[in-house]
Parts: C-alpha cells; structure tokens; sequence
C-alpha cells in the first residue's frame, strides 16, 4: 500500500536542527522519500563585505563564518594571504596556530558531544560537555581576548603571544577535559540504545565518498585515511605525533568513533605543542593595513577544521587594498546540501537531526 | 549485539553518580558580574590626553562604528584635530583593531563587558568619558611591539660619513621607489601634519599618491600650493614630521624624503610643465613687483602668474633663490635642482630680473609706482655679530657670507682648524662645508647638544663627518697673531641654570674655567638679521618695523596697503617653508585686494 | 459516612494532593536530572511557576472545538483514574470510586486519555503534533502488551478485578505483590518506563524531531492544564503502583516516600538514555517485557 | 613531486592544446583553458590524472576586462596535488557548461554561482532560488552592484551619530587649507 | 473574593507578574550567530533553568523570542511569523550589535539594521556576541521590566501593527503571509 506522501518541514525554527536552515521532507509514514535542503537564511554576504573591506578589515568578518570552530576559517585566509603575498610566518607564530586549531577541534568535538547526544534525547552529555567546553572557551578568552569570535589567526603570524602562565593553564585543563572524556564514553558511546540508533543509520557509500567531496570525519568514517594535517601538512603538523583514526561501515556509529577517537589525539597534539613550542617572535608584521596590497594573482589555501577541509580562496588585483574576491570553501557546504539530501532518502523522520549533526552541518558557513 | 546488552543498559547509570558532585554552575551569574580575562576585549576606553583625535581607529573600522566628534573641554592644536572617537556599540564587534591602529595607544579596550538596556539609542558611547573608571579596567592594549603601525622608518640611503667629506656631492640619496612606496605605506592619511605645516601642504593626499603608486598626481598635489617643492622635499625643517601621529610612538613618517621622492621622479622643467599643467589665466592687467627672488618671492610670483597677474621679480644677486640658492650648501640642495624649479617658474610667465638690486639699480619709489602692488621678500641678509673681544681680526668670519662665496662657486682659504660657533643650521653647514674644505672642524655652543636649533639629522650628519661639538662653550676672546689673524678662540664652560619663569635653561659662565682652543678660522654663526635701507625715508617712516620684521598683518599687508611682505623679514621663525607660507597667503590677499577693489570700481 | 458531600470533598482534597504532589515531583524531577547534570537546576517549586504563568498567558490560540476537547479529555482521564485508585490503606476519609472491575475500568481510561488528545491534535493541522500523537499511540500499544499482561496476572492470581482486594491480599498476607509475583512487577516497572514518556521513551515529545510532539499547537491555558492534568494522571499511576505492588501506604509520608521511590525509577533511567526510535521502542516493549508478563501470566497460572 | 608535475603538465598540454600552465613552487598546478574544453579537462583530470577531490568552484569578477573568470580547485589524495583550472568567459552574457555529472557536489557550487554571479550553466537540473529569496535585482556578487547603496537605500540607520566629523576636514577646515579637487580621491 | 477595585487588581498583577517572569520559556530559534552562546547559557557552567529560563520548542509555548544577531529578510519573515503565533505577553530580547545598528553587516543587501522598525523589542544586550554573563544579564533586565510591568513590546506591536507592517513589507519583497489572527 502506498500512503499519500506529506510535507514536512524541517526548520528553521525548529529545535532539531542545526543553526537556522531548513530541510523540506517528503515523508511517507516515518520514511522520508525526498529531502530539499533550503538555506539562505543566514546568508549575510561576507564575500561580498569583504570586497568592500580591506585585508585586514575583511579578518574580523572570517570567525563568524562558522561559529562553533572560527579558526580553521581565519587559518585558511590567513595562509592565503601569506602565500599570495610570500609572507613568512615565525615558527612560534606556526606551533600557536596549530594549538588553537587542535583546541578550536576539542571545542567543536565537545560541541559535537552535546548536539549529536541531544539530537538522540540524552541531554546529560550535552549538558556536561558543552558546559566543560566553557573550559576551553577559558583558555579562548585569556589567549584571544573573546570566548567566540577570537580573530586571533592572521595573515603574518598570530595576534598575540601567550598570557603569563598559560601553559599551566591549558595543561590542567586538558587533564581535565581527559579524565571527563570516559564519563562521556561511559554515558554515550556505552549505552545500548545509543549504538542501536547509531549502527547503521546514515550511510555514506564508501566508494563514493570522496566523489561525492566528502571530507572530514564523514570520509574518515568510511575508513578512508585522508586529513589535510597528514596529506597536504600546513604550519608544524608534520612535526608532531598522531594518529589520524578512522571507522569502518560509514554509518553514524563510525562518525561517532572517529570523533571520539580523534579529540583524545588533538589533546595530545595540544600536549606536544606545549612541549616543544619554541621562543621567539609570533608576528611578522603587516604594513600599515589601510595601504596594504597584495600581489596580483590568486591563492587558495585549505585546512582540516573539525568538520573537514576548510579552504579559503582570495583573488587580488594588485592594485587595490581590498580583495578582488574572497571565497570560503566550508566542509558544510557539501555536507549540508548535496550529501545530506542523498543520506536522509529512505531514512526514518527520527533519525533527520541526528544524521545532520552527525555530519557536522553548519549553516552559517552554508551560506556565508 | 547480544540479546540484552547488560553492559550497555548498566554502564550508563554509572553517570548517576555525579549526582552527588558539587554543580559546575556559578551562582552568582547574573547578579554579580563576572570578571574577564586579563586579555578580555570588552567595552572601549580612550585616554583623552594621549589621544590626538588623529582618526585612525575610525577608519580602519570595518563597521563605520567609530565617530569623531568634538569633546567638551579639548580644543583643538596642532597635532591634535581636538576630535575624539565615539563608538556606537550598535555597530562594534569589539574585534580591537582600532586599538592594534592607534597610534598614540590611547585607545584600549576593558573588561568591562555588561550594558542592557531597553533603549536602543543609548548604545553611543564616548570611551574616556563615559567611563573614567576605564583606566583600572584596561585589558586590550597595543604596545609598540602589537601595534599595527609600522614605528620603523624605511631607512634613507646616504654617503657614508668619510666618504661625504671628499665632495659637495648630495649626502642623501633620495627613496628609491620601493622604498618611497614602502615609506609612504606608513603613513596613516590623518592630516595632522597639515596644521602644523604653516603652508598646509596636502600632506596626506600626496603621500596617498606615492602609495598608490601614482607619482604623477603626487607631484600635481605638490604643486598645489607650494612652487618649490623639490627644495623643500631636501631642506625643509619639516614641522610636520614633529606632530607626526606615528612619531608619538615611533619614528614620523618621512614627509620630506617622500616629497623629495616625488619631486626627483619629474627632472626638467618641461616635465614639470607637463605634469603639473597648470591653469593660466589670462592676463588680468595688474603688475606686481616682488622685491628678492627668494623663497616667498618665488611663491607670489608663481601663484599671481598662475592667476593672471603680470609679475616682475627684482633679485640683487645673479641666481634666484635666495637663502636656499647662496645659504644653503650644495651637498645639501644641488644647484640643478633649484635650476630646474626657477626655470619652470619662468617657464608660467614670471619675470626676474637679476642683478638688480632695489635701492641701487633701481629705487623702491619706483617700483611701488609702476606696480598695483609689491611684494617684499628680502629676507635676513645682514648677520649678527658676536660682539666679542677680537672679533674683526682676518679669518674671522661670518657663516653666512662664507656660505654664500661658497656656493657663488669661489673658494675660501680656512687653513685646517676652523671653529664655528652657534647651533643653528647654519653653523651646522658651516662646519660641514668646512670639513668638506679639509678643516678640522670644531662647534662651539652655548647650550647643550640636544637644544640647538639645528635639525637632528644634521647635527648628527655633521658628527659623523668627524665635526667635534663642544656644548656649553661660550666664546669670550678671539686672539690674533702679529698679522691680526686669528690664532686661538677663548671660551668659557657654562652650566645650565633653570629659568625661573619656566622657560628654557640658560647657560651661566662658570668662573675659571677659561679653555682655549687653536683655530686658523673662525666661522659666527648666530644668526641674521634684517637690511632694509633700500627703503626710502618716506617708506621707512610709513612701514611699521617692530624687532627688525615687517608687521604684517594676515594677508601679509603692511601698514601700507599697497606693500606686502613675507619671509624672514616677516615671521619669526625663519624657514624656506613658512616663507613660502607667507608668499601664498600674501597671494591670496594681492588678489583679493586687486580684483575686489576693481570689481568694486566697476560696480 | 456515605454522603454525597463527603465523597465530593475528599474528591477534591484528592485532587489538590494530586496535583501538589505531581507538580512537585516534576519540579524534583528537574532539580535531580540537574544535578546529575552537574547543575544546580530550577527550584523544586518551578513547576507550580511554569503551569501558573501558563495559566496567566492573555491569549489563547485554538484552531477549534476539538482542540479544547483534547485538553479537557486529558483532564478527565487524570481526574476518573485519581479517583478511582484508592490513595490510601482502609482510606476512610479517601473513599475512591473503586468497584468491583476497577482495574478493567483503568486500562481502558488510561488509553482514553491519549485518544482524546488524538482528536484534539487532529484538529490543530500540525504534523508535527500528528506525528507525534500517531507515536505515541504506537509506543502505546506496546507497553500496553505487558502491563495489560502484568495485570491480568495478578488478576488471575488473586481472582479478583478490584485493586481494593489486591490491597487486601497484601495486607492480609504480609507481603507485597512485587515479592509474590516478581514477574508481573517485571512486566509492570518495565512497562511503567514507556507509560512516564520519559527518555528513552520519549520519542512522542521528541523536541529535537517534532518540536512539542502532540502539544506542538498547545499554548497558555491549554498547556497549563496539559500539565495539571500529566501531574495528577502521574500521581494517580505512581499510586496505582504503589497500591499494587507495595500494599499501598497508610500515611502520607508512606505515600510519599513510596511514589516517589517510584517515581525515581523512570526518572533516573531517562537522564542516562537517549530515545529508542518508535519501532525500537515497541520492538523493546514486545521482548522482555512481554516475556515477563507471560511469565507472569504462567506463573499465576500455575500459582492459582 | 617536480616530476609528477612536469609528467602531469605534459599529458595536459599532449591532449589540450589551448591549455596554459603556470607552475608554482609549491604543489599547485595552474591551467588555462576555453571554455569550451572545462568539462573535458575536468574529466580527464578525474579519470585519468586521479585528481578525485572537488574543492572549490568559484569566480572571480573581472569587472574591468568584462570577464567573469570561473576556477576549478581540484585536489588529488594520491599525489598530494592542487590543480587550478581557470576559464575566462564573457560578463555580459556568461554561460558554462554544468559539470554536475562529474562531481555531484558541483550541483550546488553552480547555483550559487548563478545566483550570485548569473552564470548560466547549460543543463543544470536544480531550484531557482538557493541563498537569496525574492531577490529582484542584479546577481548581488557582481561588481557593479554596490551593496552599501542598496543597504542604505533599503535598510533603515539609526540616527543620532550625524554630528560625526572627519579628522581632515575639520583640520582643512581650521588651517583653511584649499584642497584642489583632483587631491580628493586620496584622501583616506 | 471580587477583584474588582484597584487594589486587588494590583496585587493580581503582582502575582501575574511574578509567575510570568519566573518562568521565561524562550523559543528555541537560532536566527544568527548569536545562538552559539544559548548552549553554554543553559548548560552546566550557567545554567538558565536555575532562573526559570527553559527552553520552548513552539512559538505557542514561548514567551521570549530571542534574536540572537543579524537578521537576514529571509529569516525576518519568518521571524515575523514565528512572532505572531507567540501567545500574549510574549517578549521579544535582541542580542549584539547586529540587533540595534547593523553592527558588522551594515552595509550587507541582506541583513536589517535596527530591529526595532519590525518588531517590538523589550531587551537589548550589548556585545558580539554576548557573553552567557550578558544573556543572563539580560533576562535579569527583562525579569525586571516584567515584575515592574513595564515589558509591554506585544501591545506596542498591536498598537502600531500598521507602521511595522509597512516597514516590514518594504524589506520584504513578496509578502506572501497570512494576516494572522492572534
């Protein structure tokens, strides 16, 4: 018997879902027989604004391109411009950008804890991680001056060198946050119904997958080995020790398992950084920014943000002090739109939130 | 999975445990505040004092969310617009690039981040003074080490200092252009130095020319108001680069190299023509007379000829110029360069007519009856005199007449040990064109080094060409040989006693301490001062003379309406720049005086 | 002793105890699950604010009659199955409706309720709400399977359709039914997790799929009431538990302490699990559960 | 990685012959190509030259030269490679051919390139509007329209901070300083 | 008991008061970027619901609407709507720059600058974004304004409903929503 198919609509205003987009269902009984993701309501043309600003100015805009994880995003501009431009960066300046990405990754891993929890209706763990987050959103605020929006990755180096007893500082709360990583084991990833609705929801085709532009821990998942941080090694990462893990079926529990996986390895690349952080200058500085040109010529640089390959591409017409174009390439935005309509095809309704934060939508960055 | 998975049903109520854990929240939010990091970018705080209202932070805010606007209680001076920012937090995203801009590193941002309010239009606040209690709170803060400002000068390329001495060779090289760009880049388009150039050249504007890579329209903007620039980009005395909003923290921008940069970038007078292509107007029909083609001469011819004006210069000597022509050493400021710039003010329709010198050639009765109007610039030719014992013997000398044989291309015999006593610039190019002579060198100065009145780098220039300068020296007697030339110059040490009425130290002699240093030359250099006996009687009893300038008032008028006067003979501080300010003012009030009383007549 | 009056008041003092009682254990509810959140949680007396700032909401949305008929089925339902479950041991100032068949009579009206609402969610034209009232029946229908067993159990053991005498029975015995029939109680506690809608049972409600679930289109007074009548149909089935397997209580604080013990139950299992999809969920109703009320059901056979 | 480079760059110019390199000294290739050959080139780079990984689509305006210039970012995992493909087509009327078959994910790049820029790619399947909704004037991303006129003709400003002055011109004003009209466009 | 004269009246409003801003339901809409800090907010570290803060799924359950930063005229629409279907008193927070002059997308074709011109707001905080300090703040403030009765932005709304229909209808191109009867 075949049942009149109904419209659901998923979002925006919608508890479910990730940020402020919308999913248009066609739904038959529990089944979802088509999805239309629909977004543009953040679209607020950062590119366009950054046309209108100069280099510098045009830095402040990059953190809100996706806020749960700012930095990859000002990481990627920021090596843009360096290249574009041939601008060194000191290698104090190389080991502190790599601290704040790793921490950036353990703030959205953290993040990802609580929204991939709650989407299934455990709200504890969300409740304990993202309140632990606030620890490191801490060490945000002491590094950075701000617990969000740190704009603290630019072109040349980074903004500021380390607070007074900050190493102490990140150290204790890393041990923190990995005494507290097993309660969160013991209370998501040990719990029979989480695996029930985990196991074998949300499929990504492994063949598929990387034609498909997948990336992050979705391409992980499906036990693909490929990050930035190993294959196309930015800043110091091919100087430090990790592992890179991946799952195996491509379902939701393999995301899950990446995830889990690869935030114990950020805390010990967070470790090793503190170790080996050498002395030195962190900035190399810009000219003054309200005349400052960059070579003609494009440049496009990418990073490995929690969510996958972040890339930013920056076109000058070396001329001008404002870009001639600037466009981000967010994991999100293949995530969001093209995988996301092909995964939730035959999927249960109940199953819609956890898929999409199993992917790590992020609107914001959708649509910039 | 198993039929019944224990492990996963039970595993997960080991959570419950953290029941009895003390909660992680804070209690006390929202009813106390809760304090920020020592880094935290909260609410802004400018410190009114250091701030200089130079406009920065307003524009490199993205968000147009800074306005400068008048405070009660600071006026305005040079250096200090008298404005101060506003920010609407409605529009800020505290990002703090407007404290990485600040120049002075006045503005800052605190920890202070709580305001709610129902009202929306009380988000405008006034940082320093809304919120004096700021300072305590201060997180955010530049340093000279985070400042986006770029505190470094790009370093002019100069002769080395032993190299110099063997010739009359220009000392400094001049930007190449990377350079004068890189320079120019610095510069942060405040136009603070406007106001305290007195000829409010279009600083600002230019400097953005040469950065933008468009030296043409730099040179266009040169021209504007200031017909010698090239002379100035070499000698200027720079006021400006004094109130530089970068010099409070750093080494000013280089205003005068740039404009020397821009003006080297044009090298003959058509070039110039071509470039600057004036706007001549057609002949108005009023003559004016212009007596001494120096610097504010110069100034009112070029800018009346430009305006239609029939313009005749009377210069006593061969070469136009004036002190910058016979004051000024050529290591400083090559002959070619002056050339060219005369040439190019001939080239607009002025008339000089040189070796004609008022008084003797041609008497000022008739120049002031044939012209609508005059203009006298004739400067501070007569020196002053040391009035110390032994004073006439030979090879005492004035500075000033020894700089002008100089560059009249004669040479003068010094013999190897010259003393050159004064600290202005002009003792300074003495004792320089001195060693370049093959003198050993020696300065002697009533104050300390750090207050003459010379120009830094030139003191500093003169050192490294082996110039020895003694401080607190003052000369008492000259002794002379049996033939009456100078054998030796006595000077006395002195110490510095505060002035009591708050004004700067003075030299008091110590007793006894009588020094005597061997000298086949002596050079005085303390400063010059007015000859106006070209003036007849009648005029000299109808022209108001006070300290010996010309009381002028600010069109440059004297008390006759009909004369006017600019330069040294009119202002008090004696540069090329402010002589060239007076010529500009004085053209714009020939003119207004002229075609206002003719448009007068017809109406 | 039997005047009308007298049933009349002790019905309303019932009802008041009820509803004091249940909005304090949701309250308590909050403040536990808090805690173990490593929160300190709202006051316990949060809930008496929400339902009352409900209640004071100046407008009131409704897409018909049917929609009022939802809340007001709800009502009932909490208000006949109050009544009719005895509160108290030999309640002589709380003489409940109980008959003969009472058990009967409250399986049925503890569906009643939730039928009712599918009317009233019917009329909203939210689909959300319809989905996830078309849930909740679902899920309905499976725990129904072993507390419909469980009770038939001890209705087999004991003969008896009237909870009063399952008191009795206790009462004479000494020992409580959740000793002498330990599979029914199996049967009944694991069915009594999908009966609370608490996680992970809760796929009705499911705010992160369905927003509200069926009170999607509920606002203001409507929910208020919602709320008032889940606090006293909560406190009526906590006491049914109680008067069925724990011999009931003689006193209030034994009623409290009983209830609330309960209560824990479902209560401390939600904040540790996440939601079993609808399927799932039913899946788990008809597996243990079922076989517990089976055993039950053979056991009381055998027993009889 | 010099090798693999050189060995790529010479297969691409063997079968494209309208094809430019430009070699960077870090791994990046750069190609120019038609038009024309974009759906091609993008294949053969795919199949043939493992460059599996779409990263970016995107266009740069070239308002100057009326060109819009579409690049390609591809990515291979294999080679540890960024190749850039780099097209030039006509402002006025842009028109690319839709790769959607190739990489799926392309599907979206390309509505937004249409939105934003007006590109019509020739037989892209997809909804009409993606970020802008009822959006009546011209492709926002283009050059020429000038979104701080639009906002400010569309969007109210609060009011209260006219009294704001500029540093310049209040100094201009003080000193009466004449600043000669072809001097304004340098002013900050 | 009749609470017919003012001083019963008073009380009753006391009383009305004090529920309603002991349990500030907000509805769960994320408009912008400003919902980043909701989470924390009413998580462990801050913990809202100690303050009666809880968040509503529906607009019919709500009583706070929080704009949280920009709005684009995408979203404003369904802002206006989501509003709309809120029950009376409702309260509507604006959070961050964004909210009261444009903050950074000022000068953007698709966000709004002043809130105020669409929708009635009670509450502005001050920040890019907000700290959960701030956010609490906030609700304190509004906490306030409701006990003293001063937090009227719903009638403000009815009263001038053709004003802000008029400026909503002039950034929303096609204004293709139901009058709604609330």
């Amino acid at each position: 018997m075949r049942e009149k198919a109904t419209t659901l609509y998923f979002g925006p205003q919608h508890p479910g879902i990730t940020g402020n987009m919308m999913v248009r269902l066609k739904v038959e009984g529990d089944t979802i027989v088509k999805a239309t993701a629909e977004v543009g309501y953040l679209h607020r043309a950062f590119e366009k604004l950054m046309e209108e600003r100069n280099w510098l100015q045009s830095f402040t805009l990059l953190c809100r391109f996706c806020v749960p994880e700012p930095d990859p995003v000002e990481e990627s501009y920021a090596r843009a411009v360096e290249m574009l431009e041939g601008r060194e960066v000191p290698e104090r300046a190389k080991y502190i950008r790599v601290m704040v990405l790793e921490l950036a990754r353990i703030g959205a891993f953290l993040f990802w804890y609580g929204a991939q929890a709650s989407s299934l209706g455990l709200h504890t763990v969300g409740q304990w991680s993202i309140g632990d987050r606030n620890y490191v959103l801490d060490l945000f605020e002491a590094l950075t001056g701000a617990r969000i929006y740190h704009m603290y990755i630019w072109p040349g180096g980074v903004r500021r060198d380390f607070p007074e007893g900050f190493e102490e500082q990140v150290i204790k709360t890393m041990d923190y946050l990995e005494k507290r990583l097993n309660d969160y084991d013991d209370l998501l990833f040990e719990s029979a119904i989480f695996q029930k609705r985990a196991k074998g929801i949300g499929i990504i085709n492994k063949e598929k997958a990387i034609e498909w532009g997948v990336v992050g821990p979705p391409l992980r998942g499906c036990g693909i080995r490929h990050d930035m941080r190993i294959d196309d090694p930015y800043e110091v990462y091919d100087k430090l020790d990790f592992i890179v893990p991946t799952g195996e079926n491509g379902d939701i529990w393999s995301r899950a398992q990446v995830r889990r996986q690869e935030i114990r390895q950020s805390i010990r690349i967070v470790r090793q950084v503190i170790d080996k952080i050498p002395k030195g200058e962190y900035y190399n500085k810009i000219p003054n920014p309200q005349k400052w040109t960059l070579p003609k010529g494009d440049a496009y640089a990418h990073t490995e943000a929690a969510r996958g390959e972040v890339g930013f591409f920056v076109a000058s017409d070396g001329v001008s002090t404002h870009p001639r174009r600037a466009h981000e390439r967010g994991a999100a935005y293949v995530h969001a739109i093209t995988l996301l309509e092909d995964l939730l095809v035959g999927a249960n309704i109940a199953d819609v939130s956890e898929i999409m934060f199993s992917l790590g939508t992020c609107p914001p960055e959708v649509e910039r | 999975m198993s039929f019944f998975d224990l492990k996963g049903t039970l595993k997960p109520l080991t959570a419950l445990k953290q029941f009895g854990r003390k909660p992680h929240t804070l209690k006390d939010v929202p009813y106390v505040t809760r304090e920020a990091a020592d880094r935290y970018r909260g609410f802004h705080y400018n410190d009114l004092e250091q701030c200089i209202g130079c406009g920065n932070c307003a524009t490199i805010c993205q968000n147009q969310a800074i306005d400068m606007v008048p405070v009660e209680g600071i006026e305005g001076k040079k250096g200090d617009s008298g404005l101060r920012p506003r920010v609407d937090n409605g529009r800020c995203c505290w990002c703090g690039l407007c404290v990485d801009v600040c120049p002075t590193g006045s503005l800052s941002l605190t920890k202070d981040y709580l305001y709610v309010s129902e009202d929306p239009n009380s988000f405008l606040w006034m940082p320093g003074v809304d919120n004096p209690q700021g300072k305590e709170r201060i997180s955010f803060f530049s340093t000279e080490e985070t400042s986006l400002n770029d505190f470094a000068r790009i370093p002019m390329p100069e002769l080395e200092g032993m190299e110099r001495v063997k010739s009359f060779a220009e000392v400094v090289l001049g930007y190449n252009e990377e350079q004068a760009r890189a320079e120019a880049s610095r510069c942060i388009s405040c136009g603070l130095c406007t106001e305290a150039c007195p000829e409010h050249m279009h600083i600002p504007e230019y400097i953005n020319a040469i950065a933008r890579a468009n030296d043409a329209d730099a040179v266009r903007i040169i021209y504007d108001n200031n017909p010698l620039p090239e002379m100035c980009g070499k000698v200027c005395t720079r006021r400006c680069e004094d109130v530089c909003a970068i010099a409070h923290r750093g080494e000013p921008i280089a205003i005068r190299w740039l404009k020397r940069y821009a003006t080297e970038t044009v090298d003959n007078a058509d070039l110039i023509k071509e470039i600057v292509n004036p706007e001549i107007k057609e002949p108005n029909g009023f003559k004016v007379g212009i007596v001494g083609a120096g610097p504010s001469g110069l100034t009112v011819a070029y800018y009346l000829a430009l305006r239609g004006f029939d313009c005749t210069i009377y210069e006593a000597h061969a070469k136009a110029g004036g002190m910058t022509m016979y004051g000024i050493p050529k290591y400083r400021f090559p002959e070619e360069s002056l050339d060219k710039q005369i040439e190019y003010i001939e080239k607009v329709g002025v008339k000089i007519n040189f070796n004609t010198k008022v008084g003797k050639d041609i008497s000022f009765r008739e120049i002031y009856d044939t012209h609508d109007a005059v203009f006298v610039g004739v400067g501070f030719p007569k020196p002053w005199t040391l009035g110390v014992e032994g004073e006439n013997l030979k090879g005492s000398i004035q500075a000033v007449n020894f700089l002008y044989e100089i560059n009249n291309g004669k040479r003068v015999d010094l013999g190897d040990k010259v003393i050159v006593i004064g600290g202005g610039n002009v003792a300074i190019d003495a004792a320089r064109v001195s060693r370049r002579l093959g003198a050993d060198v020696t300065i002697l100065y009533r104050r300390r080094v750090q207050d003459m009145p010379a120009d830094w780098e030139e003191i500093e220039g003169a050192e490294e060409e082996g110039v020895h300068i003694v401080p607190q020296a003052i000369p008492v007697k000259f002794h002379g040989d049996e033939k009456g030339h100078v054998i030796s110059v006595e000077y006395v040490m002195a110490e510095m006693v505060p002035d009591e009425r708050g004004g700067r130290p003075k030299p008091v002699p110590i007793e006894g301490s009588n020094k005597t240093i061997e000298a086949t030359a002596v050079l005085g250099a303390i400063g010059q001062q007015g000859d106006y006996s070209f003036l007849e009687e009648e005029f000299a009893e109808k022209i108001k003379i006070e300290r010996g300038r010309f009381v002028v008032n600010e069109i440059q008028q004297t008390s006759d309406p009909k004369i006017f006067a600019g330069g040294d003979a009119a202002n008090r501080t004696a540069d090329a720049i402010s002589a060239i300010a007076d010529g500009y003012r004085a053209v714009k009030g020939i003119e207004a005086m002229l075609v206002k009383k003719d448009e007068g007549n017809v109406d | 002793m039997g005047s009308i009056l007298y049933y009349t008041l002790g019905a309303i003092i019932s009802f008041i105890l009820a509803f004091t009682v249940g909005i304090t254990y949701m309250g308590l509810d909050r403040k536990i699950t808090a805690r173990v959140q490593n929160r300190i949680g709202p006051p316990w007396y949060q809930n008496f604010l929400d339902v009352s700032k409900l209640y004071f909401k100046k407008t009131n949305i409704h897409q018909g009659i049917m929609q009022h008929m939802g809340a007001a089925f709800m009502m009932v339902t909490a208000v006949m199955a109050l009544l009719i479950v005895p509160i108290f041991n030999h309640g002589h100032f709380f003489p409940n409706l109980n008959f003969q068949g009472d058990l009967i009579f409250l399986l049925y009206i503890m569906v009643f309720g939730q039928l009712g609402m599918a009317l009233g969610v019917g009329q909203t034209g939210n689909p959300n709400a319809a989905i996830g009232i078309t849930r909740g029946l679902s899920q309905m229908t499976g725990y129904e399977i072993p507390w419909v067993l469980a009770l038939v159990a001890l209705m087999i053991q004991y003969k008896t359709t009237s909870i009063v005498d399952l008191m009795n029975v206790q009462a004479e015995t000494g020992r409580w039914l959740m000793f002498s029939s330990p599979f029914a109680f199996l049967a009944a506690i694991l069915a009594m997790l999908g009966m609370f809608s608490h996680a992970p049972f809760d796929i009705m409600v499911a705010p992160n799929e369905l927003a509200s679930g069926p009170i999607s289109e509920y606002g203001g007074k409507y929910l208020s009431i919602l709320m008032s009548a889940g606090a006293v149909f909560m406190f009526a089935k906590l006491t049914l538990y109680v008067d069925l397997f724990m011999g009931g209580s003689s006193n209030l604080l034994a009623l409290l302490i009983k209830t609330f013990s309960f209560f824990l139950i479902p209560v401390l299992y939600g904040i540790v699990s996440p939601r079993y999809r609808t399927e799932q969920a039913i899946r788990y109703f008809w597996g243990w559960p079922s076989l517990f009320g089976l055993l039950a059901v053979i056991q009381a056979v055998i027993l009889k | 990685m010099k090798e693999i480079k050189t060995k790529i760059i010479e297969r691409i110019k063997s079968h494209f012959q309208d094809a430019v390199e430009r070699d960077y000294d870090y791994n990046r290739l750069d190609f120019s190509v038609k038009k024309e050959t974009i759906p091609s080139i993008l294949f053969y780079l795919k199949d043939e030259m493992n460059f599996k990984h779409l990263s970016h689509i995107t266009c740069v305006d070239w308002l100057e030269e009326k060109e819009f210039e579409v690049v390609f970012i591809l990515w291979s995992y294999t080679d540890r490679l960024q190749v850039y493909v780099r097209t030039r087509i006509d402002r006025d009327h842009p028109v690319l051919d839709n790769i959607d078959m190739i990489w799926r994910q392309a599907n979206t790049y390309e509505r937004e390139l249409k939105e934003m820029y007006g590109i019509n790619f020739t037989g892209l399947e997809a909804p009409e509007e993606f970020l802008l909704e009822d959006w009546e004037g011209p492709p926002p991303m283009r050059r020429d329209f000038d979104t701080r006129e639009y906002a400010a003709r569309t969007y109210y400003t609060r009011p209260g901070r006219e009294d704001a002055q500029d540093v310049r011109e209040t100094i201009i004003k003080r000193t009466g300083e004449e600043l000669p009209d072809f001097a304004k466009k340098y002013k900050r | 008991m009749v609470f017919n004269d003012k001083n019963s009246q008073k009380i009753v409003d006391i009383i009305e008061n004090y529920a309603r801003k002991s349990s500030l339901w907000i509805l769960a809409y994320g408009t912008g970027c400003g919902a980043i800090e909701l989470p924390p907010t009413v998580t462990s570290r801050y913990d809202s619901e100690r303050l009666g803060i809880h968040f509503g799924a529906t607009p019919r359950q709500a009583d706070v609407l929080l704009i949280t930063g920009y709005l684009t005229t995408k979203t404003l629409k369904r802002v206006i709507r989501v509003y709309e279907q809120m029950q009376d008193p409702k309260y509507v927070i604006g959070f961050g720059s964004c909210t009261i002059n444009g903050g950074m997308y000022w000068d953007s074709y698709n966000t709004i600058n002043a809130l105020d011109r669409y929708l009635p707001v009670d509450v502005y905080i001050n920040g890019c974004m907000p700290r959960p300090e701030a956010v609490l703040a906030g609700f304190a403030k509004l906490q306030k304004l409701i006990q003293a009765g001063k937090a009227d932005g719903a009638n403000k709304y009815k009263e001038n409903l053709d004003w802000y229909r008029t400026n909503q209808k002039k950034v929303i191109p096609n204004w293709r929503m139901p009058e709604y009867n609330w």
